[in-house]
Order: C-alpha cells, then structure tokens, then sequence
C-alpha cells in the first residue's frame, strides 16, 4: 500500500540513486530531474486534454440524449487526437492586417502559462513538483497572467469581435480575480499556510468544503468566470462574437487556444479539489489517484453547469461580483476569522 | 365587419390626406403595399389592417394609380410621414417595380443589389442570367 | 472635460454570415462600447425573385414554391395560397379537407415554434435546451411526413382541398407524439423559462411597445406579446376555426421574455386544436378537382393566413390566363425585422442577438 | 505513354513528399474523422442542417457536430440553401477565409445548380460557379440522413485520394 501510494516518490529515488552512482554532478541531477518533472507533466497535461475534450462531448451528449463521439476508436476515444492531428496539419493563416509580433506571440504565451500551472499542483504526498511555500498565491498570480495573452490576441487579430472578446476578457477575469483570491484566504486562514500540499494535510480529518461552503460557491462562480466558461464565456461567445478572442487564428495556434482552455479547466478544478476538498487526502486508495478523482469529479461539476445554463450578461455579472461575490467573499473571511477565535476560545475553555 | 365600402380609389394628391384621415380613425395599419404593372400605368393597391369593430378584423383598400410617363420614373407621394411601416414596403415597391415615392428619406435597393439594373417586376423587365460574380472571377470557374 | 472619459464609435457587420443572424440578414451597426448606438438593416441576401418566377409558372407549378418563402412553416404558406386561388377561381373547399388543413397546419406550426424556441435559447447558449427543442420536433415532423409526405417544404394542401388522406392509425401517433411533446415542453419550460439567467438576458430587454408595434405593420406572436390581441384565427375566421375551441395567448410585456413565452403558450393551443380537429372530422371528399391548366376569370384576390410569424397575406391578380399576371406576398417577417432599427439603439450586442432571436425571423419569407 | 514519363519525372522531383507520403496518409486519417463545418446556413437547407446535428440524427457520432462559427477554424463549408448575386462575393470571401485544406459541400438542389430558381435574376445557378465543390446532396431539402452520408462520403474520398482523381479523370 504504501509502496504504491510513494510510487512516483521511489521512482524519482531511484532515478536520483542511479545518476547518483553514474557519477553525475548533483547540478546535473537536478537539472535532468527537472527535465524528467518537466516531460511528465507535458505528457499529463496532454492527455488530460485529450480526454477532457472527449469527456466534455460525451458528456454534452448525455444530457442532450445523443450519443455523442464513437466512431474513433473505442468509444471515439480518438476522437480528439484525430482532431488535434488534423489541427496541427491546417493551414496556419496569418491575416494581413495582424499585429505579426503580438498576434503570433499571444496563442504561446496562453499555453505556457497553462503548463507552468500544472507545475504547482499537490499530486500526492510529496508529489509537487513545484514544491513553493506560497505556492497557492504564485498559481493565484500566474494564472492571471492568461489575461495578458489573451488581450494580446483580442488586440493583435485587428478584428472587432476578437477585440471585443479581448476587452471583455480583462473586464471580467480581473474583477472576478478578487472574489477568487478572497474565498482562498478563509482556506489559508484555516490551514494556516499557503502550501497547496500543506492545505491538502490540514484536510486530513474534515475537508474544507464543509467548513468553507460560502467559500465553496464563490470559488466555483469565480473560476468560471476566470476560466470563460459557461455561463460566463463572454470572451468567445460564439453567437454574439463569433468566436471572440480567437476569431482570427486557424489551425495550431487556434489548438493551442482551445487546449489552454481545457488544460486551464483541469488546473482549476484541481484546485478546487486542493482546496475544498481535500487534495490527496484519502482513505485506501493512493494520494494521486484521489487527487486525479476529485479533480475529475470538479471538472464534471464545470461541465454540468455549461451544459445547464444559459450565457449571462455581461454587465448582469459584473454587478454579480461587485454586489454579491465580493462582499460575500469578505464576510466570510469576517466569519472564519470569527470561527477561528471563538474555536480556539472554547478548546482552551474545554480544557 | 363594418359596414360600407371596403375600397375606396384616390388621385395621387389625395393620397397622403386620405391615409391621415384613416389614421386618425385609430383602427388602421398599414398593411401591405402591391404595385401591379398595367399595359398603361402602375397601379397600388394600399391594404389596410382594420382592426375595428367587436373584435373582428378586415381589411380596407386603397388603390392609387402612377401613370407611365414615357421615360420618367413614375412617383407617388410618400406615406413615411403617416406610417412608420410605409418606410420598407415603399422601398420594396420602388427596388422591384421602380416608382419613385417622393418626400422621404433614404429611397434606395433593399432587396436586390444595390448596383442592380432595372425593376424586376415590371413587364418589361427581361430576366437575363448574367453571373456577375461568377464571370468576374479570374477565369470563370475556378 | 466632462467626467466620463471620451469613447469613440466605430461600425460592426453583424451578418450576413453570424451563427445568431438566422441565415443572412446583416445589421449595420454603430457600436459605442458594446451599445448600439444606430442599426440598420440590409436584407435581400436570399432574395430569390419568386414574385418574378410565379410570372412564368402555371397556378398550381407555383405552389411549391411558396412553401420555400417561410420555409419553416411550408404548409401554412401553401394554405394561403390555396385560399388566396380559391377566392379568385370561388372554388369550394369539402369539409374535411378543411379539417385536415388544420391539422396539417396547426402541426406545422408547433414544428415551427420549436424551431423558434430552440433559436432563442442557442442565441443565449443554452444548447441543452435547443437539442430538446429539436428532438420535439423531430416527433411532429414524423407526423408530418406520415400525411404529407415531407419533413419540410410541405406541398399538401392545394387550391380545392388537399392531396393525401391521413394515413391508418394516425391519431393513436398523434396521441404518443403529443403525450411525449408535453412532457418535453415541460422539461424545456424548467430548464429554460425559470432559469435566472435566462430571465436576466430576456425580461425587459427589447421592449416593444403595442403603438410601436402597430405603426411598424407587426404581426402574430410578436404583436401579442405586446399586448395586442392580434389572431385572424379568431378575429375573422377561416377555415374551420370557428368551430374549434382555443385560445389566442397574449402577453403584455411586449419584452425578449414574452414574445418568447408566449411561443410556448401557442404550442398548447396548437396541440388542443389538433386534438379537436381529429376528433370531429368529418367523412367526404378531399379536394374539388380543378382542370389542369386552370383559367381563373380576370381579377384579383387576396388571400389572408394566421401564419406562424404573423399574418401572410397573397395577392393574385388575374389576367384570364393560366399564369398570375401578379403574384405578391404580403410577409409577416418582413414588417417585424423592420422594427429592429427603432428597437435596437440602447441595447448591448448581447441584448441584441437575444431580441432578434425572440422576433422570430425567417430570411426566407423576408427576401422572397 | 508520354503521361507516365510526366509522371516519373514528377516523381523523382517530389521525393521528399514520397518520404513522407506514410505521414501523409496518418494526417488524411484524422482529417477524415475530424470535419469541422463553418456554421453557415442561407435557407431552408440549413434547418435541416441543424436537424442532423440534433439529437435524432447526431452527426456528433462521427465527430463531424464541431459548428465552428469563424470560418478561420473550420474544415468544410456546407452551402445550404440558394446562393444569390447579393451573397456570392461573401461567400466566396469567406471560402478564401478558411484555411487549407478545405473542402465544400453543395446541399440542395439550389445549391446544386439554382433549383427551382434557376431561372430567377438574382440567383446563382449552383455554387459551383463560385466555388469548387467535393460533394453534392441533392434533395429540396435533403433529408439529415442525406447530409450524414455525404459526410460520410466526403471522408472516404480524404481517406483515399484515388476516389475523388478517378471521378476527376472518369
């Protein structure tokens, strides 16, 4: 049991001890470790993607009662790699009147920030492989930096709807940032740290969920909006802006759009899972394979909500966060802090 | 339905007045607006909704002729002024049938081309297959 | 300086191609922001020429072709033709040819508010609901087929009655087709209409006054959505109309909401006037037969139908051959795509794919 | 005989295309299951478009449900419905938009070849004239099932080339 809850952890020891007795620089051992780090999460990273995008159609078709992809393989399991495929071997236009730099530039920095996210999250005891002390406040910042990349193509695609898209973007993933950035702090404040892995231990006995729930629901309002997902998908809303931000970019460097979204998806929901619910926290069965399940289980949870729901409006939600989410983010800080107190007051009373 | 005629035929002049007058009785839309090419002049019938009387509903006619004056466009005075819903039914008369509606705004094409030859609807109007999208492509085909 | 900041307008193509413009109507707008601040309409990218067409067509060649104007409710379009050719030639229609008109055309008209529904909540992203909506559909069109023999451009009713009787064991389908819709309708009515969101993107948003809407020439469910009682099926009866017990649904909000709502209170009328056609429908011939190359007498006829988008009207004129001298549609679509300009400044783009979405439109029927 | 020396000199010219002819056939495969329609419909045809992306009939099942609403994204554009004088130089622009390879597919008689308005003054007889087409659907409208099968059609002449060049030289 324990050996297959430390499988990755032994895998990386023995590694390590190999290069060890090889005779390689430990300069030289960090480096290829990391490299190693590095290809394993572009290879998770993939094929979540992969699966995401066929989960998410087949899903969709389940509530529509369709059947959804399953010619491709098994179950159309291949669908999307036949789609990344033909993606990849497309026709890469660049329009005339693009701004070159900032047009081709945007689609690589939106899936680097993606990859880098990936490199933060708790996979299991010991099994980050980033492995940062406030971590939760650097994944918090980097995410934001997706932003950038997609005004950048909002603005560089000289193309009003994406223009639209790109300025709807910034209104939206930056207000709706506070709210996000408040309802971690009553996990923060309850764990006492800004580890994801010290915040998946604190969970140990009761998740966060269950203490947290206000912060619960602001957190997966939020992340939709960050992540413009329906109901808030307002950057790419496909009957108002055609295809938003990235109306103008065709073949990879629209992929890679449409991968950092589904990437971006599972990231989020990770954190949530990190967060609210207990990480890799778990009885039996091994820390990443809780992780990966609770993970999967927020996915679906984001999925059912775009599947259920109608596009909002734009200036609906902004009002949404700045009149409900944000005050309600900060009086729950209010009442952890309160919680906090007054449950360290009656332990020591108790005592 | 109420009683009395359901149509009645006015002069060109009177037109406007007229479709005041019915106006202001409160129960009528305008409807519809048909020209029809006679061998010797276009004749429009105004159709209106009349929505008067216990809940029942006809309709009231109002024809109008435009006499062919050899080269001329033939014109009519406009009934924007009356009717809001006089703006695209005019325009349509006047992109299909080509009579001219004087005392309005914004009297162009709306539903053939705007480089558009002729009327289609009139009589004379020969319907010639020209592709002229297809034609002005660089060798035709592609 | 004032103390807003400077903004600068600049102009938007909404169409001809758009996933939200319901085929090729394009909107000119001038945005400041993302509000309109002036639209205007240009049309005619499906103009086909039909009134020009019917010119060189016999009668009855050319009633197929009406049936592709407002191709989502090909049988009404027929049916007023028919009537338009009946009034010209004073043929009679035999009774239970106008009771199967009723059928037919009731039925196509719930098909067409599905199809209506469904467009209305995928311009909001609610796809869900628009599958929903299609697969209802999809059962009447089974009916639909099952009697006419087409799933779309419906060619059954004609001048003098109609072509085909129903087929066997028809109202034991109508029945499980109907059981099912409701039970669909129900779960769209839940997902859709009380959903917040959806009540946020539509109530108040697009108002439409009843003058507004009277001066522009509006008409069905668009215009009874504003308050107006507006149905020839009961104001001047044709058909059988009268002898069939139903209501004409109004709303008085004249908003996004109501002009969609009231789409789902019709269908329920729809389904109780089939009902209670089926079930007095009278034994008789089908259709008066007219000669092959019929003559009508020099004249004209209008002919008027509670279509699905409002009142189509057909204007024949006559010269005694065997071919419309004129043959001009009156389009329901037509008068209330007009209103768009009026409504349109003030509103978001978001604001406006909704309300063009609730108004209905078929490009056909407008372009002709 | 003079056509396959044309052919052998064209050959040893593309070798380097021949070395990878085998990665070629792998990209022919996935753009055969992955046909991303532009989502553009002119008339009645496109009703039933959307129908066979419905529940009952379910294009998804091939994978081909991707609408994609920029032609920028898209594969194929289905030309449903009558293509008029007004609307050709958009849709040729919009056929130039999207990125190679790119096919169309004409549905419906008007589509076809004008239909029952070919004799009209402002209707393009087949869009053809317009541009190159991969497949036809014939019907007034075609039934969904007709649609499906044209897909269907359409990704086995990218599954193996030689279908759409022995139509070309038949």
């Amino acid at each position: 049991m324990q050996t297959l809850n430390d499988l990755f952890l032994i895998v990386s020891g023995l590694l390590r001890g190999a290069m060890g007795s090889w005779g390689f620089a430990p300069g030289l051992t960090d480096a290829i470790m990391a490299l190693v780090s590095f290809v394993a999460i572009a290879a998770l990273v993939t094929v979540n993607i992969i699966v995401i995008l066929w989960v998410d159609r087949r899903f969709a078709a389940f509530f529509q009662e369709r059947l959804g992809p399953n010619r491709v393989g098994p179950f159309g399991l291949l669908q999307s790699i036949n789609d990344a495929v033909k993606l990849i071997g497309k026709e890469s236009i660049m329009p005339a009147a693009v701004d070159k730099r900032v047009y081709k530039f945007a689609p690589v920095l939106i899936f680097t920030v993606t990859i880098v996210l990936y490199g933060f999250l708790p996979y299991g005891k010991g099994l980050a492989p980033i492995d940062m002390g406030a971590g939760l406040l650097f994944f918090v910042a980097v995410s934001s930096t997706s932003t950038i990349a997609i005004l950048m193509a909002g603005w560089g695609s000289n193309n009003k709807y994406s223009l639209l898209g790109g300025m709807r973007t910034v209104a939206q993933v930056i207000s709706y940032e506070i709210p996000l950035a408040f309802s971690m702090i009553g996990v923060v404040m309850l764990s006492g740290s800004m580890n994801l892995g010290s915040i998946s231990a604190a969970q140990h006995t009761l998740w966060n969920i269950i203490l947290q729930p206000i912060a619960f629901f602001v957190f997966i309002v939020a992340s939709l909006a960050e992540l413009t997902r329906s109901p808030f998908d307002m950057t790419e809303a496909e009957q108002e802006l055609i295809a938003g931000y990235h109306t103008e970019y065709s073949g990879m460097r629209f992929a890679l759009f449409f991968m950092a979204e589904y990437a971006n998806l599972f990231s989020v929901a990770a954190l949530g899972a990190t967060l609210f619910l207990g990480g890799w926290e778990g009885p039996l069965l091994p820390g990443y394979l809780w992780f990966i399940g609770k993970t999967w289980a927020m996915v679906l949870v984001i999925l059912w909500l775009r599947w259920s729901f109608p596009r909002a409006r734009v200036d609906k939600m902004m009002k949404f966060n700045w009149k409900v989410l944000i005050p309600l983010s900060i009086a729950n800080i209010l009442l952890t802090g309160v919680g906090i107190k007054l449950y360290q007051y009656f332990s020591t009373v108790g005592r | 339905m109420r009683e009395g005629a359901r149509e009645i035929a006015v002069s060109a002049a009177e037109l406007v007045a007229t479709m005041a007058a019915l106006k202001a009785l409160g129960d009528f839309i305008l409807f519809d607006i048909v020209a029809v090419d006679r061998p010797e002049r276009y004749e429009l019938t105004y159709r209106l909704l009349d929505r008067g009387g216990e809940g029942r509903v006809g309709f009231f006619t109002v024809r109008v002729s435009a006499e062919k004056s050899g080269a001329d466009e033939p014109s009519l005075p406009s009934l924007v002024g009356v009717w809001k819903a006089a703006d695209v039914l005019e325009r349509e008369v006047w992109d299909l049938m080509g009579i001219r509606f004087e005392g309005r705004a914004g009297l162009k094409r709306i539903l053939c081309m705007d480089d558009f030859e002729g009327h289609p609807l009139r009589k004379d109007f020969v319907v010639r297959r020209t592709p002229r999208f297809a034609e002005a492509q660089e060798g035709g085909r592609p | 300086m004032s103390d807003t900041l400077e903004t600068q307008e600049y102009s938007l193509n909404l169409g001809p191609q758009h996933p939200s413009t319901h085929g090729v109507y394009h909107a000119r707008l001038r945005l400041d922001g993302e509000t309109i601040v002036s639209c205007e309409n240009v049309i005619g990218y499906l103009h086909r020429g039909m009134e020009k067409l019917a010119e060189s067509r016999t009668y009855a060649q050319f009633a197929p072709f009406t049936s592709r104007f407002d191709y989502l409710s090909g049988a009404l379009n027929t049916w007023g033709y028919a009537m338009a050719l009946e009034k010209l030639g004073g043929v009679a229609v035999p009774e239970r040819a106008e009771y199967l008109r009723v059928i037919v055309g009731e039925l196509q008209r719930i098909a067409s508010h599905l199809v209506m529904l469904a467009s209305m909540v995928i311009d909001l992203n609610a796809v869900t609901g628009w599958m929903y909506a299609f697969t209802a559909r999809e059962g009447i069109l089974d009916l639909l087929e099952a009697v006419t023999g087409s799933r779309m451009t419906i060619n059954y009713i004609v001048a003098g009655g109609v072509i085909e009787d129903l087929p066997s064991e028809f109202e034991s389908k109508v029945k499980r087709t109907f059981e099912d819709l409701r039970s669909r309708l129900a779960d769209f009515d839940r997902l859709v209409s009380g959903n917040e969101i959806f009540q946020g993107r539509t109530k108040g948003i697009g108002v439409i006054e009843s003058g507004t809407a009277l001066e522009f020439g509006m008409t069905g469910p668009n215009l009874r959505a504003s308050g107006v009682g507006l149905d020839l099926r009961k104001d001047a009866p044709y058909s059988v109309y009268d002898r069939i017990d139903f209501e004409v649904p109004i709303l008085r909000g004249g908003d996004t909401f109501d002009r969609y709502y009231i789409h789902l209170l019709e269908i329920h009328q729809s389904v109780r006037i089939v009902e209670q056609a089926l079930d007095g429908l009278p034994s008789g011939p089908l259709r008066t037969k007219l000669p092959k190359a019929w003559k009508p007498a020099a004249g004209e006829a209008f002919g008027t139908i509670e279509s699905t988008r409002g009142i189509q009207g057909y204007h024949i004129v006559s010269d005694g051959s065997e071919r419309p001298y004129r043959m001009h549609l009156r389009s329901p679509a037509f008068a209330n795509i007009a209103i768009v300009p009026e409504i349109a400044p003030g509103l978001t783009i978001q604001d406006f794919v909704a309300t063009l979405a609730s108004l209905d439109i078929v490009l056909g029927e407008i372009d002709r | 005989m003079e056509l396959a020396e044309r052919d052998v000199e064209e050959l040893k010219n593309n070798a380097i295309y021949i070395a990878f002819s085998s990665v070629e056939k792998g990209l022919d495969f996935c753009r055969s299951n992955s046909i991303w329609p532009v989502a553009f419909g002119l008339a009645c045809c496109a009703i039933e478009m959307m129908a066979a992306g419905g529940a009952r009939y379910d294009l998804s099942r091939f994978g081909f449900e991707v609408f994609r609403p920029s032609p920028r994204q898209a594969d194929l554009m289905i030309v449903a419905g009558t293509v008029t004088d007004k609307m050709a130089p958009l849709l040729r622009r919009l056929y130039d938009q999207m990125p190679e390879p790119k096919y169309v597919m004409a549905m419906g008689s008007c589509a076809i070849c004008g239909g029952p308005f070919a004799d009209s003054y402002s209707v393009v007889e087949g869009v053809d004239k317009i541009v190159p087409v991969d497949v036809y659907v014939p019907g007034c409208p075609p039934r969904p099932e007709a649609l499906i099968d044209a897909f269907l059609k359409l990704r086995a002449k990218l599954r193996s080339p030689a279908i759409a060049k022995a139509k070309l030289h038949a």
